[in-house]
């Protein structure tokens, strides 16, 4: 058992929102400083988990096991894998810079926003640490209670309708989840998530009882579909994304959506892998439709971070495209590196479009501050007036598009690899995606912001501030580091995909 | 008595019951005046109570259970008549009226 | 047996008699400045019959020739209808202070109201179960128009009277069939007459049950027969409508539980598929109606509507074979929780109304600024009636639907429609929440809570969130009540 | 001989049971109402049971009908006299409740005849009053008390409700 | 020495990087860093390139140095940088031009406002192309391709205050990535069904062997093997790089970029990747035999290009535009020849071409910045005597690209049509040579029209010579172009093949053949081939020199051609409206679409949840409510409660008549039991 890092990692923020809650509501100063103290902190313990890590060794690792609900066969079963660990550490690296940069922009209700960051931060990486169904479960909707307050006290004009979306769709989804746990405790008997990947097919063969597993497939997938979100389960997303306050955007983008990823991963494809490979071709055409329709509306919006919100959809288009695919390869001819790839960069691309993405919102955060409009047609020419912000939202912006040498670009290519030895079809209409993506970033954003003359307006318009750059350089870092260097991190992903490629 | 019983089938008594209830529940359900319900209420009452002496009579075991179920069912009835008169006296100080069609107060 | 034991064994009940007679007394004898102390009586009164109800703990024996039995299940019954009354008595002082002119009755009533609810979950006997039942319904009745001069109390009094008289009767009906075709009226022998060998008596079961449930559906407030529940509980003094939605629901289903499974225990097949098509109703007409409604007794009405659909759920997919997720321990578990959750919203809202005398929920509008307290906690109730973790609620609900879906297809449609209308329910919690948090509202005062629902809500906020991180010991208390007397195998 | 007189007596219970859910008149109403519970005491009587047909007269026709009757008058001298009689003492469902309180019936009487009832011919107690009031002592203790119980709170409440403020 | 190979694109990377994080505030330090990260990068390329002259067997097993490893399964992805004959011959000419065209720049770009941005993205683009040449997997190559094309778009539209500046860097941008979405897929295909991307790995001959006789089983195209499946492809990413029709409407307009850009990036070096794409998987184009779908349609794409853009240069009346589609049309030469199977002749081209055309690039941004940034040529006129050395180091560039003996272009150019001539395809021959005509043409044109004759604007009247930090570069820009034909006379040209030492350039790069199995054979001359060419070439020349040099334009008349093409001129100068057409078509589609979608997504079409609940289910909502007192009875009397609902209002009809509630619970049960007593 050793240390609890998982429980200390999952808790530091709970207990830090405890200690908010116990300071005055004036004394904003010190709230904020505790908040993003331990938001910080908790970061130490988001790189100890990724460096104590043994990739050597693989497997899930710093596993935690008490006994919970024990007449429920509910325990409260913490470990993590290679699939969770840079989960965990882009959590604790997103959330002190959204902090951060919230410490400086939110003014209203100061001890309330705080609290429910940080109460929010325990619900993401719980999701990410949980082995048992129930904690896993558990943790899902706790992310859903304070993301809500988020968007509905913080938000833009429309937050009020946008948090209740946001609320009613993630809840439908889990929900739905709920159902098919149970179908699956039903069966197996239990509710950790390996025993029951261990035990499921072979207690209730695919084969022999279509329509009842998938009924339970279709079930726990609609929670993670509308997470991802996929089409058409996205339509809560765009609300969220561009309602939310800046640093809800950012967290939102960059780790809610992860969890439904990441929940086809952890519970989805290990537990009915013969159930997920069924249906992927399916799956995989609405990854293909997210991909491509995500990215055309893209084009045609005028509101910057609603377009941004819509790239969100394309982009984890990617990842439902390789989780597919990988699912479609299982125990086919293309052989299991095929669908690790898939895999690897379904994953990697959950991640970088975490840091990616974060670094956009965050970009639109300090652009609507100063200029209170986010409405493109409004801008023009500021490539000369704000520098620093030009240069930031272009290596952003390339790596959302997936410049070759900038993060993007290696998940996007593992994912068409693996996708193109599997289910070639959807590859090749996919690809048609990162043209469109092309078209959005830089015809949409970066034209319409930029170049051209500059308009009188904004003449005066400041440049980043030190905390603002101190916000956005350690996403930028990042995607640089990942960019020309993505072995680590593929290393670390890997040790799980592998795993999961021979599922079948 | 004993001819009686002989003479006259336990469906007839349950039939009459039958009749009772339905009248009953006739009564509730298309007279206006909360009175008048009230009238039908405890028409049903009597319709169960003629039920639990008739079936004491011809299937109850030695106790009996079916003769002090009436009782007890009268004796119910006496207070729902008290509180339900109660009540309509209390509507009728507000509404000045016992018409039920007039208490819609509360509703949707 | 001896009278001493026996009434040993009742001495819960005479606990309360006892206090209700005392409070009686004591608001004839006091004078009106003393009477203010009648609810601190009466809360010592329910104190003290919580030991009473402790001290029996584990007793499973029949008494006075099978008119009440004390079992488990009875015992953990009264329990709730005792919780139940402490909380609705901690938040009705100040409230009736202001609205009606005597409160001594109120008091004696509502004691009286909670012995009802306790002799009918320990009835043991059709008799006494009849007549347990219409104490309940006749003090209930009054404490609804308890406030005589407002034409809606006393339009919900008698809504709830006519209907429940009805109700009432037709179960009675029903009852003297069943006594028909058995010969007897204790549950026992009735389950046991059933099994000789008349086939035509047996089929005659069904049909009779058909009667009781209009009875026992009235009191749980089930669609189809939820109809007057939504009047009544906005027309209620809200202290009572809390007691109806919580004491008097969940003693309905203690009574029909034991109905059902001791006396009708062969024909589950069939009552559960005619209760199962009452959940469903329920649960969808309930959660609907509940997203129009302006005023939010009227909402918490047709909620608790939905929320009769979700236990009853339990009760019919449970088995009698012993199982992680019985049924039955989810009835149990489901009522426990639902009465700290609903009745801490219920005392918010009764705190509302002493401060600002409306129920209406667009004027909880910035309500998070008026009394932070109020606002957080009515919110984490509401969020634990959505089943969000970290509440009772959730722990509620997934056990009630893991029981459903062990209960195979049938069970997967109720677990299906429950969570579909869980969803929906969010959505008119939500609505709540939002104009509390998101909404400024019009400008209004810091609301000051009194005492006692003050007490009463974070009683209510940390037991449910007790059992939202840990409900090992309220699964074990309820997996233990569930035994319940002369169920034959 | 036994059924003749059975037959008039249920035929007269019937009727006035009739009068009491058609007679537009309250007053009237209640008059039939007491000839139809006296008409079941003696079905009462019929059967066997001449305590509880003693009880049935004093209970409905000494208490509840006084109380029936008593209520019409108050409620008669304030809202005057006739008013029922110009709008209609019906609701607006009378026809279809009648259709389907006829249903009912026919439903109930059909269920009602073909159970083969386990008919068992026993004596009636010779001392049944004596024995009643055994029984009520001892097996059914409970109930008499409670029911003593709930004539009490019902009353506090009733009391309560109409008392003058 | 080659063990430093990657440091050749690094150099210029940390001198891109030094300049963004900081040194951009100091303008010269700017130019020091970036002159010293290519000057080094130079020093290192030619080292390796002459280290490779003369060491064998660099082909089959080239140097290699592996640099990211990355796990993909139990396999893991090698990629790395290597050195063989070809890269040697690319580090020859890249970093070399790029030295130059920085030390132009630095003339050329003073007194811009944003000079050390300039340098640190042309530091960038030459950490793409160095890349690019260097690479030992197509991934890499991938990747610096893509740099290269950042690079470009930021180029571009470097003066992006200028819409047509920064539409035409968002031009470029998207029309290559288009052709780069193929190039993906044709690497994406090629690593699924090889699992390696290593050049040294794919060309093995088993592996190419497989890709040949497998078929691509795709559903209209028949029979295809995969190889040609994948030449296909990545052609695809070459006609978009290297401006081949149809995607070459992104080169002229590339022009907005500032000049000495337009010769780097759009003449020399990047716009040859393309080519040197192909040249570089040649063995994989050749695998499936000679005359494949994927060479035919190099060569038929390459020729097609070659003459199309020709004919679009003679109508053109900016001094850039005509370079621009001169480039594309030399870029089709080399595709071309490449397709014909003529691998040495068409990468002897992109060599002589690229430093010919960065000389005229680089003359006429002189000319543009001497004559006061004017671009019309019509307006021009007369520049000879106000800029001689220009004029004469321009006049050099315009014979090399003419073709005319003994300049650079005559030995290449010659080259390719000696191996059109003794194709298969004689088609090639006669639309390469028709090219050929027009090329001189239009530089004759050229050259009459700017230097010759008199000025026809104040501009061109007030023209000075540039600086000497620009003349430097355009002086050894014009010796090579005239000179570095010479490495690659035919061993049997009389005098000249053998005093220079029997074609080396044939042999050294002619070893690259060995991949795909076949034996470099150097055709002999061919006198007619070469005959016809020369004439052609001086015929052209001799042309544009009658028509606008002869008798020199007034100022403001119009191109005598004009009036004697009519309308052909007019569809010439517009390019065959191809602009126009996908402006029409694809663009227009696309954004259609976008805005359908965006419709449909707005107003909710599909949204199913929360409309069920907020909308449909608020009605839903709305009728059960009143219900729950009517409709609910209303389904049980409905009928008769609707004949009587004319007479109360709705109002009654939806009461909260406790009778109504009653009437419910009796139907139910009614229903029931005569469910249970019928059933």
């Amino acid at each position: 058992m050793g240390f609890p890092i998982l429980s200390l990692v999952t808790f530091v923020p709970l207990a830090g929102a405890l200690a908010v809650l116990l300071l005055p509501a004036g004394n904003a100063r010190t709230i904020k400083q505790v908040a993003v103290g331990t938001a910080a902190l908790n970061l130490v313990f988001g790189i100890l988990v990724w460096t104590g890590y043994d990739r050597a060794a693989g497997g899930l690792q710093f596993q935690e096991f008490a006994r919970w609900i024990p007449s429920m066969g509910v325990h409260y079963h913490m470990g993590v894998d290679g699939l969770s660990v840079p989960l965990i550490f882009l959590t604790t690296l997103l959330t002190p810079l959204a902090l951060l940069y919230s410490a400086y922009t939110i003014q209203t209700r100061v001890k309330e926003f705080f609290l429910l960051f940080l109460i929010l931060e325990t619900g993401m990486i719980g999701v990410f640490a949980a082995l048992d169904f129930v904690l896993f479960y558990v943790f899902w909707e706790l992310g859903l209670v304070p993301m809500y307050f988020l968007i509905g006290i913080w938000g833009g004009s429309r937050r009020e309708y946008a948090a209740i979306k946001f609320f009613l769709y993630t809840l439908a989804g889990s929900v739905a989840m709920l159902l098919g746990i149970l179908f699956v405790y039903t069966n197996t008997g239990t509710f950790s998530i390996p025993e029951a990947a261990a035990t499921f097919e072979a207690i209730r063969p695919f084969a022999s009882n279509m329509t009842v597993v998938s009924l339970a497939f279709w079930g726990i997938f609609l929670a993670f579909a509308i997470k991802l979100p996929l089409w058409p389960f996205h339509t809560w997303l765009p609300d969220a994304h561009t309602e939310a306050p800046t640093a809800g955007s950012v967290i939102l983008a960059g780790v809610l959506l992860k969890l439904g990823g990441y929940g086809f991963l952890r519970i989805l494809l290990p537990v009915f892998p013969s159930a997920f490979k069924y249906w992927a071709p399916l799956i995989a055409a609405l990854a293909v439709i997210s991909i491509v329709y995500g990215a055309l509306v893209c084009i045609a919006q005028w509101d910057l971070k609603r377009l941004i919100a819509y790239s969100s959809v394309s982009h984890m288009g990617y990842v439902m495209l390789g989780i597919a695919a990988g699912a479609y390869g299982l125990g086919a001819a293309s052989g299991q590196d095929s669908v690790a790839i898939a895999l690897n960069g379904a994953v990697l691309q959950m991640f970088n479009h975490g840091i990616i993405t974060g670094a956009l919102f965050l970009l639109v955060g300090v652009i609507y501050e100063r200029a209170h409009t986010r409405d493109l047609r409004e801008f023009g020419g500021l490539g000369a007036i704000v520098p620093y912000f030009y240069g930031f939202m272009l290596v952003a912006g390339f790596a959302s598009l997936g410049l070759p040498g900038l993060a993007g670009f290696w998940s996007e290519l593992f994912v068409f690899r693996g996708a193109l030895a599997i289910m070639p079809i959807y590859a090749v209409v996919g690809v048609l995606g990162i043209v469109f993506t092309a078209v959005y970033i830089l015809w949409k954003i970066m034209q319409n912001l930029f170049l051209g003359q500059p308009n009188e307006r904004w003449l005066n318009l400041p440049d980043l501030t030190s905390w603002e750059i101190v916000s956005l350089a350690p996403l930028l870092a990042f995607m640089f580091f990942f960019g020309v260097y993505p072995t680590p991190i593929v290393e670390l992903i890997n040790t799980a995909t592998t795993a999961l490629a021979s599922l079948l | 008595m004993e001819e009686i019983l002989g003479t006259v089938p336990l469906t007839w008594y349950l039939t009459v019951s039958a009749a009772l209830f339905c009248i009953g529940l006739y009564g509730v359900l298309a007279r206006r005046n909360a009175i008048s319900i009230l009238m039908g209420v405890e028409l049903i009452l009597n319709a169960a109570n003629l039920n639990f002496i008739a079936f004491w009579r011809y299937v109850g075991a030695a106790d009996f259970d079916g003769v002090v179920f009436a009782l007890i069912v009268m004796t119910i009835a006496a207070c729902e008549a008290t509180v339900g008169l109660a009540l309509i006296v209390g509507v009728f100080r507000n509404r000045r009226s016992v018409d039920l069609n007039n208490l819609d107060l509360l509703r949707g | 047996m001896d009278a001493a034991s026996t009434l040993a064994l009742l001495s819960p009940e005479l606990v309360l008699l006892v206090g209700a007679l005392l409070v009686l007394i004591l608001d004839l004898a006091w004078s009106d400045a003393r009477r203010a102390a009648l609810s601190y009586v009466s809360l010592a009164v329910l104190v003290l019959a919580l030991p009473a109800v402790a001290l029996l703990w584990g007793r499973s024996q029949s008494i006075l020739s099978g008119m009440m039995v004390v079992d488990p299940f009875a015992l953990y019954f009264k329990l709730v209808a005792i919780g139940t009354t402490i909380m609705v008595v901690l938040g009705s002082r100040q409230y009736l202070n202001q609205r009606a002119r005597r409160t001594g009755e109120f008091y004696v009533l509502i004691l009286f109201a909670t012995l009802a609810s306790m002799l009918s979950t320990a009835a043991g006997d059709l008799i006494s179960l009849y007549l347990a039942f219409e104490f309940l319904s006749l003090t209930s009745y009054v404490m609804v128009s308890y406030l005589r001069g407002d034409q809606l109390s006393v339009e919900g009094g008698i809504k709830y009277f006519l209907y429940g008289a009805v109700a009432s009767a037709m179960m009675l009906y029903g009852m003297s069939f069943l006594y028909g075709a058995t010969g007897t009226t204790n549950l026992v022998a009735i389950a046991a007459a059933l099994r000789g060998p008349s086939a035509s008596l047996r089929w005659l079961a069904i049909p009779t049950t058909v009667l009781l449930l209009a009875g026992f559906g009235f009191k749980i407030a089930i669609a189809p027969f939820h109809q007057w529940s939504p009047d009544a509980y906005e027309g209620a003094p809200t202290p009572v409508t809390a007691f109806l939605s919580v004491a008097s629901k969940m003693t309905g289903f203690a009574v029909l539980m034991r109905v059902m499974m001791v006396a009708m225990g062969d024909f589950q097949p069939t009552w559960a598929r005619i209760l199962g098509a009452f959940a469903i109703v329920s649960m969808i007409l309930g959660n609907f109606v509940a997203l129009q409604q302006p005023n939010i007794k009227r909402m918490m009405a047709y909620s608790s509507i939905g929320h009769a659909g979700y236990i009853m759920i339990g009760f019919v997919t449970q088995t009698l074979e012993p199982t992680t997720f019985n049924g039955l321990n989810g009835v149990l578990l489901y009522g426990a929780v639902y009465l700290f959750t609903n009745i801490g919203i219920f005392l918010a809202i009764i705190a509302f109304e002493d401060a600002t005398g409306s129920t209406s929920i667009s004027d909880y509008a910035g309500l998070m600024r008026r009394s932070p307290f109020l606002a957080v906690l009515l919110a984490y109730f509401l969020f634990s009636l959505t089943g969000i973790p970290f509440t009772g609620g959730m722990f509620a609900k997934f056990f009630v639907f893991a029981s459903a879906i062990q209960a195979g297809p049938f069970g997967f449609l109720l677990a299906a429609v429950g969570i579909f209308t869980s969803v929906v329910a969010a959505f008119y919690y939500l609505n709540v929440v939002r104009l509390m948090f998101f909404v400024p509202g019009e400008a209004g005062g810091a609301i000051r809570l009194g005492m006692g629902p003050r007490v009463g809500l974070a009683l209510a906020a940390v037991i449910t969130l007790l059992i939202g991180v840990y409900p090992q010991p309220l699964i074990n208390l309820a997996s233990r009540s569930v035994v319940m007397l002369g169920i034959l195998p | 001989m036994a059924r003749v007189l059975f037959l008039v007596v249920s035929a007269v219970t019937i009727i006035s049971a009739l009068g009491v859910v058609s007679l537009p008149n309250v007053f009237h109403a209640a008059l039939a109402l007491v000839l139809s519970l006296l008409g079941v005491a003696l079905l009462y009587a019929l059967l066997g049971a001449g305590y509880v047909a003693a009880v049935q007269v004093l209970v409905y026709v000494g208490a509840i009908s006084v109380l029936i009757i008593l209520a019409i008058m108050v409620s008669e001298r304030i809202m005057g006299r006739g008013e029922e009689a110009r709008e209609s003492a019906f609701n607006q469902q009378r026809w279809l409740t009648g259709a389907i309180a006829a249903a009912l019936f026919a439903v109930i009487t059909a269920g009602v005849v073909s159970v083969g009832w386990p008919v068992i011919t026993q004596p009636v107690p010779v001392d049944m009053v004596g024995q009643l009031g055994m029984a009520l002592m001892g097996k059914y203790a409970l109930p008499f008390e409670v029911a003593s119980v709930v004539l009490l709170a019902s009353l506090m409440g009733a009391v309560y409700i109409i008392r003058d403020s | 020495m080659f063990n430093l190979v990657g440091l050749v694109p690094l150099l210029p990377l940390a001198a891109f990087a030094a300049i963004s994080l900081g040194v951009w505030r100091d303008r010269r330090l700017s130019t020091y860093v970036a002159l010293g990260g290519i000057g080094l990068a130079w020093v290192i390329g030619w080292g390796i390139f002459f280290a490779t002259w003369g060491q064998s067997g660099l082909v089959e097993h080239p140097f290699r140095q592996t640099l990211l490893s990355l796990p993909t399964g139990t396999s893991r992805l090698e990629l790395g940088f290597q050195v063989d004959p070809l890269t040697g011959l690319m580090l020859f000419m890249v970093p070399f031009l790029c030295l130059l065209i920085f030390i132009y720049s630095r003339g050329y770009m003073a007194g811009d406002k944003r000079y050390s941005r300039y340098f640190a993205y042309v530091s960038l683009f030459a950490t793409g192309m160095l890349g690019l040449v260097v690479s030992d997997n197509l991934l890499f190559l991938y990747v610096f391709w893509e740099i290269m094309g950042l690079c470009s778009y930021l180029l571009i539209s470097f003066w992006f205050e200028k819409p047509s500046a920064y539409r035409a860097g968002l031009k470029a941008f998207l029309t290559t990535r288009v052709g780069d979405a193929l190039l993906f897929l044709g690497l994406l295909l090629l690593y699924s069904r090889t699992g390696t991307l290593s050049f040294a790995e794919i060309f093995r001959e088993e592996s190419l062997r497989h890709l040949a006789e497998v078929q691509a089983g795709l559903p209209l195209l028949g029979a295809l093997p995969l190889s040609t499946l994948i030449a296909l492809l990545v052609f695809g990413g070459a006609v978009g790089k290297s401006a081949q029709f149809p995607l070459h409407v992104w080169l002229p307009e590339a022009m907005e970029g500032p000049t000495p850009v337009s010769a780097l990036i759009h003449a020399a070096t990047m716009v040859s990747a393309g080519v040197y794409l192909v040249a570089r998987m040649f063995p994989l184009f050749a695998a499936a035999g000679p005359g494949n779908a994927a060479m035919n349609t190099v060569a038929f794409i390459g020729a097609f290009t070659a003459l199309f853009a020709a004919t679009i240069a003679v109508a053109q009346n900016d001094i850039k535009r005509v370079l621009a589609f001169s480039t594309i049309s030399q870029l089709g030469y080399m595709m071309a020849a490449l397709g014909i199977g003529g691998y040495v002749a068409g990468v002897f081209h992109l060599i002589t071409h690229a430093f010919f055309k960065a000389l005229l690039f680089l003359g006429s941004g002189a000319v543009i910045l001497g004559a006061h940034h004017e671009q019309d040529m019509l307006k021009m006129g007369g520049l000879k005597s106000r800029m001689p050395v220009t004029f004469w180091t321009f006049l050099a560039g315009t014979l090399a690209l003419a073709g005319v003996f003994p300049w650079g272009g005559f030995w290449s150019k010659d080259d390719i049509l000696n191996e059109a001539f003794h194709s298969d395809l004689w088609i090639i021959y006669v639309v390469l040579s028709l090219a050929a005509f027009l090329t001189a043409f239009y530089m004759g044109r050229q050259v009459s029209l700017t230097f010759l004759g008199k000025p026809r604007s104040h501009e061109a009247e007030e023209a000075k010579e540039v600086p000497m930090v620009m003349q430097a570069p355009l002086m050894v820009l014009a010796v090579f172009a005239t000179v570095l034909g010479l490495i690659g006379v035919p061993e049997d040209f009389p005098i000249l093949g053998p005093i220079l030492g029997s074609n080396p350039f044939h042999h050294y790069i002619g070893e690259m053949l060995a991949l795909t199995g076949a034996h470099p054979v150097a055709l002999p001359v061919n006198w007619l081939v070469l005959g016809i060419s020369l004439t052609l070439a001086v015929g052209g020349l001799a042309a544009g020199w009658l028509i606008y040099g002869r008798k020199p334009l007034a100022a403001g008349q119009p191109d005598p051609l004009r009036a004697r093409l009519g309308p052909v001129y007019t569809v010439l100068e517009n390019r065959y409206y191809v602009d126009e057409f996908y402006q029409a078509t694809v663009i227009r589609f696309s954004l259609w679409l976008s805005e359908v979608f965006a419709a449909i997504d707005s107003r909710w079409v599909i949204d199913p949840f929360v409309n069920l609940v907020g909308r449909a289910g608020a009605a839903l909502a709305e009728i059960l409510s009143r219900a729950d007192s009517s409709v609910l009875d209303g389904a049980v009397n409905g009928v008769g409660k609707l004949v009587r609902a004319g007479g109360r209002g709705l109002r009654q009809v939806q009461t909260g008549q406790v009778q109504d509630y009653l009437l419910v619970l009796v139907t139910t049960v009614l229903l029931l039991l005569a469910v249970f007593l019928v059933l």
